[in-house]
């Protein structure tokens, strides 16, 4: 599904959060939105997502495959979300509903928009929940039981489920520790691409947009000051905003070789990830990416 | 599991605290309950007999063990003025307050939880700020105001537009079911009205909480509309809040049944408990003391278990409370 | 189980002996307070981390690292093994070096929102340690505030008399880092301080405390982290901690290059741009 | 003094203002001048309507309205003031109980607290006539012990949030002492909340005294208070229905006064919700440092 934002102004209260911003997401393709926190970024998903709160006046357009949404009303938006658009959250723990069991969640979406039997949402759930590696035992937790990282992948399986083709994941590693960051990243990206469908990916850590997106744009407070693709704004950002988060995302993480760090980022292709059990979150399944190395499972003997 | 015990260990501590509460309060009388249920200028040998009627020359300790031990068995004593068994008597009572207890919280929550998310959900400023002003003024008219209002406006005889009656209650009781009923109305509303009000007030409280937090999100992205989305999420996540929030009105409604009761004149335990206080049958009032408060505390330990079995996360957090 | 002691004092041995070490724990084990299957949340763990040194943690979540460090700090109690702060038992308030642990320690939490009281002005909080040392006079404990918030790179002037909910993360942080070095502590720990701030407002972190290293070299520092990347430029020392269990441990420059553990392995790829 | 600003910036609050202060000074007034004494009563001229002599009209002893009422703010006002003191201490009590290390301590005062919050205090304050007649002290002890409870609920989650919370932990760290956390962490985390129940709870003392007295168990007979004016003129409602209004109005004017003023008094009195309590305090900070400003960062 193609995105094009025209215009977009978004103001709560009389304070201008997002300033004539415009955006375009070509179907299957991966967009970042990149800002410092405050920058706004996240209030233009919510506006994609009619999630806006009350108190907030929207101007400018929003089109989906050319049809306008803004100016629809929630009950329209209502069938919009979670069939052909949806959203991964920030913090899934304070996200999910804590009544209802991980199977109960998933099937919501189902229940909302198709008319299936109650075994075809639960195969069609079940299904889900195993691509995003959460096996049957699963099914009936509920949201406090679960680790950080099982609760964003059950956030990643509600939004899938519908099979929507637009995708926005609001900050969804900030809350996690790197090594599930890396696995959530890799999982949305290959589910984004094994359904077809586009993905604005939003945070404010560089590192992470390179491995989720192929372009980007940079958000400073309200107005986009930057765009093109990740690799070229990683290697020559223009304006200073940008070159601070690069700056900043060069220095707080590794080359890919540990040497000292140097301005110029070597391009040799990153280490394939490899599949490895790992105790405090589930099997990772290998990557579709064609040169899988071989799975080398290493534990320390105890 | 450990929760449920623990509860009921304290159900049961709480109801021989009031016990022991109650028999102190009429045992600490300025002079002896003998004499002051006699009356003062009685002579002094009625004094005596009434005495070892009560028992009241045993040691304390004694007198305690043995109404306790008749409470057990669900045998509150005699009232020395009417000769009839409390038990009956407050059997009589009883159902007559309970009754319009009900059809008071049937309007507070009538009243109460629709206007409170209408106050949480309602588009235009200008309505929520309405509704928040009415939910305040209704919860500070005292009772007896609010009664007396309505016999003013709705009391048959005196009222602007007699509908309903004003005073008493038909002597057969609920024979006469419809007149019985009828005369139940006007005090009904005057309790729900009041308590309705603050009802309203947690309502918009506990929805308010909720429409920021995020899980009214998530399933407005999953396909649901803002209102179903609060109307079906909001309300059963504040459910638990409510359900303890019913059962706290619930106690606070008891002040203005009594208060209703002697004012609409309603033969009910309210009015009951004050004639008998006034014409210090003390035993009687000691029993209905003792059945009020051992109605409140099962209310209270009900309401207390329902919370917990509506919030997963606390029952579960019971179990592993750090 | 091996019992991990040859990695406490490895590379330890050149080092010359310095008198009684600032933190030591050896063989600490806790389990989780409620554990289903038994797993337990430190299984054996020996430490040594001496005056001036600065030590990295890393693991990932539920690797045990935050409770290593609160029974380090005597803020909790391990099951068994013994934790010494110069020389001295602090396992709980009743042990001997407990109150000189906590007068010469200094503890940085992760969230820094949280980490202030919002109904506190910044001066306030950041004087509040003072108290337990003795200063109390008005001009003393603002001249510690303000040297303290000078060290963290804050303009005491503008932030004194700020509130947390008119600061941004690095800010915030930034003033929690000052009040824990305000009453000029031996130790300082920071556990996963950058974690919950954007990536502009990590880096100023990091100055921080790379400023603090160079004008306090005699104070010992202990950083908690998942992240390699942030440690990279602070620690000299790394542990590396697994499922309660310390997995690997070396110079910084040594992890990086030859990591053995697989683990260890992951956590540099999880780190690398 | 800019606590008191920020409530008149909002209309809610200079009604609650004007109110309440209104009150204040009337029942001050009342203890040294009322335009008729109490107890000239005039047996000729019962029931008046109001006049430019009587000008709430008399009562059914002839003795002015308008005075009794005056006398009875002061007593409302006495009531609610021992009312909510007793209650404050006794929540205080509870929630120092409810957040302490001890966990037995803490677990048992939680469950009680459910356990006995379901007893009403008309109950409570029955159980008190019963030794103490109709007195002042039944509707304060009454009242204070049942809205001590509620305050101790109601304020406990944002008691629990303080207690577990980073600033506890680093406090604890530094080796502040639990008690002075809790005066200085805790209490003043909770006090919005805290600051409304109060208020909320000063409102159902003022219905709760009139509730009580009418039942014969609040303000002794000869005590004048808004309680006992609505109660008598209660009385005598089919033959005279114009004297119920003016103790009803001004008990509900009242009580409506201290809802808002406890729901302004939260944003006002908190530094975290107010901007300008904020700025006020950084111009009664310190001047600017003397020595010359370097920008290091």
């Amino acid at each position: 599904m193609s995105v094009d934002i025209q215009g977009l102004s978004i103001a709560i209260g009389g304070v201008s959060i997002v300033g004539d911003v415009d955006v375009h997401i070509a179907s299957h393709s991966r967009v970042g939105l990149i800002g410092a926190s405050g920058s706004g970024k996240s209030m233009i998903a919510r506006a994609m997502m009619g999630l806006l709160p009350t108190a907030a006046t929207l101007t400018g357009s929003i089109r989906y495959e050319g049809d306008e949404i803004v100016g629809m009303d929630d009950r329209a938006l209502a069938d919009l979300r979670g069939r052909y658009v949806s959203m991964v959250f920030q913090n899934p723990g304070s996200v999910l509903n804590p009544v209802l069991t991980v199977m109960q969640q998933v099937m919501l979406p189902l229940a909302l928009h198709f008319n299936l039997s109650t075994e075809q949402r639960r195969a069609r759930a079940t299904a889900m929940l195993a691509k995003v590696g959460l096996n049957e035992s699963f099914g009936n937790r509920l949201p406090h039981q679960l680790s950080g990282g099982q609760q964003q992948r059950v956030g990643i399986a509600t939004a899938l489920v519908g099979a929507p083709k637009l995708i926005l994941a609001d900050e969804p590693t900030t809350a996690l520790d790197s090594i599930t960051q890396r696995q959530i990243v890799r999982l949305l990206v290959s589910l984004v691409d094994e359904a077809g469908a586009s993905m604005l990916f939003i945070t404010h850590d560089f590192s992470v947009l390179a491995h989720a997106t192929e372009n980007c744009y940079v958000l400073d407070s309200g107005r986009v000051i930057e765009s093109g693709t990740t690799r070229g704004l990683l290697d020559h950002p223009r304006t200073p905003q940008a070159r601070q988060l690069v700056h900043a995302a060069r220095k707080l993480t590794l080359r890919a070789d540990s040497g000292e760090d140097d301005d110029v980022v070597d391009h040799e292709a990153d280490a394939e990830p490899s599949t490895f059990e790992t105790p405090d979150s589930d099997v990772v399944r290998a990557s579709p990416d064609a040169s899988a190395q071989p799975a080398t499972t290493v534990r320390k003997e105890r | 599991m450990r929760f449920l015990l623990r509860r009921l260990a304290l159900f049961v501590a709480a109801l021989a605290v009031i016990s022991i509460l109650i028999f102190m309060a009429l045992r600490v009388l300025p002079g002896d309950v003998a004499s002051v249920m006699a009356g003062t200028d009685s002579p002094p040998e009625r004094v005596a007999a009434l005495r070892s009627q009560l028992g009241l020359n045993k040691p304390l300790i004694g007198q305690y063990l043995d109404w306790s031990w008749a409470l057990l068995h669900g045998d509150f004593g005699v009232s020395t003025l009417t000769g009839r068994t409390i038990s009956a008597q407050v059997g009589a009572r009883v159902t007559v307050t309970f009754p319009l207890i009900v059809m008071g919280l049937l309007v507070a929550v009538v009243i109460g939880i629709p206007l409170g998310c209408a106050s949480t959900l309602a588009k235009s400023g200008r309505v929520r700020a309405f509704l928040h002003a009415l939910a305040i003024v209704g919860g500070s008219i005292p009772a007896l105001w609010g009664g007396s209002l309505l016999i003013l406006l709705f009391g048959r005889g005196i009222g602007l537009v007699g509908l309903f009656p004003s005073q008493g209650f038909p002597q057969e009781g609920w024979a006469a079911f419809s007149r019985a009923l009828a005369s139940l109305v006007l005090p009904a509303l005057s309790v729900g009205i009041i308590v309705g009000s603050g009802l309203m007030r947690y309502t918009h409280a506990a929805l308010g909480e909720l429409l920021s937090s995020g899980t009214i999100d998530m399933a407005m992205a999953c396909g649901m509309t803002r209102t179903r989305a609060v109307l079906t999420v909001g309300l059963r996540l504040a459910m638990p809040q409510l359900v303890s929030v019913i059962g706290l009105t619930f106690a606070e409604m008891i002040t203005g049944v009594m208060v209703i009761e002697n004012l609409f004149n309603i033969p009910g335990l309210g009015q009951g408990l004050i004639s008998d206080l006034g014409n210090r049958d003390l035993i009687a009032v000691q029993g209905e003391l003792f059945m009020l408060a051992a109605f409140f505390l099962v209310i209270g330990l009900v309401v207390d278990l329902l919370h917990r079995a509506l919030d997963p996360r606390l029952n579960d957090f019971a179990e592993r409370t750090r | 189980m091996k019992g991990n002691a040859e990695f406490s004092n490895d590379g330890l041995q050149g080092a010359a002996v310095d008198s009684v070490p600032m933190v030591r724990a050896d063989h600490v084990s806790k389990r989780f307070s409620r554990s289903v299957d038994g797993r337990q949340a430190l299984c054996d763990v020996s430490l040594q981390i001496k005056r001036g040194e600065s030590v990295a943690i890393i693991g990932g979540s539920g690797s045990g690292k935050s409770t290593l460090v609160r029974i380090l700090l005597g803020l909790e109690t391990a099951d068994s093994g013994v934790v010494e702060f110069r020389g001295k038992p602090v396992r709980d308030k009743r042990s001997p070096g407990w109150r000189a642990l906590r007068r010469e320690s200094g503890l940085v939490l992760q969230n820094p929102f949280t980490s202030l009281d919002p109904r506190w002005s910044v001066a306030r909080s950041v004087a509040e340690p003072l108290r337990v040392i003795g200063i109390r006079g008005h001009t003393a404990v603002a001249a510690a505030v303000e040297s303290a918030l000078r060290q963290v790179g804050l303009e005491a002037g503008r932030f004194m008399t700020r509130y947390p909910i008119d600061l941004s993360g690095g800010q915030a942080q930034r003033a929690a880092i000052a009040r824990a070095i305000v009453a000029g502590p031996a130790l300082l720990v920071a556990d996963e301080p950058m974690s919950a701030i954007d990536v502009a407002a990590r880096l100023q972190i990091l100055e921080a405390f790379t400023a603090l290293r160079s004008a306090r070299p005699d104070m010992a520092l202990i950083m908690v982290s998942h992240d390699l990347g942030v440690v990279r430029r602070i620690a000299e020392r790394i542990i590396v901690l697994h499922e309660g269990c310390i997995v690997e441990s070396g110079s910084t420059a040594a992890i990086l290059e030859h990591p053995q553990h697989a683990y260890t392995q992951r956590l540099i790829e999880a780190a690398s741009l | 003094m800019t606590i008191l600003h920020s409530i008149w910036a909002r209309a809610q609050g200079r009604y609650a203002l004007t109110v309440i202060s209104l009150w204040i000074f009337t029942a001050l007034v009342s203890s040294l001048w009322t335009p008729h004494s109490l107890w000239a009563t005039d047996g000729y001229n019962v029931w008046a309507a109001p006049s430019a002599d009587h000008w709430l009209g008399t009562d059914g002893t002839g003795a002015d309205v308008f005075s009794w009422l005056m006398a009875g703010s002061g007593t409302n006002l006495l009531i609610v003031i021992l009312t909510v003191s007793v209650s404050a201490v006794i929540g205080l009590l509870l929630i120092a109980a409810m957040v302490s290390g001890a966990v037995m301590l803490s677990g048992v005062t939680v469950v009680a607290v459910d356990a006995l919050i379901s007893i009403p205090t008309v109950l409570i304050a029955l159980i008190l006539a019963v030794p103490l007649g109709a007195s002042i002290a039944v509707i304060v002890i009454a009242c204070g012990l049942g809205y001590g409870l509620n305050l101790a609920r109601v304020a406990r989650p944002q008691a629990l949030l303080a207690a577990r919370s980073d600033y506890v932990k680093a406090a604890g760290a530094a080796g502040i002492s639990p008690l002075r956390v809790l005066l200085t962490h805790i209490v003043p985390n909770a006090m919005p909340t805290m600051s409304v129940q109060l208020s909320l709870s000063a409102g159902t003392a003022v219905l709760a005294e009139s509730g009580l007295t009418y039942m014969g168990i609040g303000v002794p007979s000869g005590v004048p208070s808004w309680g006992h004016s609505l109660a008598t003129s209660v009385k005598f409602i089919n033959v005279y229905p114009l004297t119920v209004l003016w103790p009803g109005l001004i008990v509900t004017a009242v009580v409506v006064a201290l809802n808002l003023f406890g729901d302004a008094l939260r944003e006002a009195a908190d530094p975290v919700a107010n901007p300008a309590l904020r700025q006020v305090r950084q111009r009664q900070a310190r001047p600017e440092p003397a020595q010359p400003r370097q920008e290091r960062s």
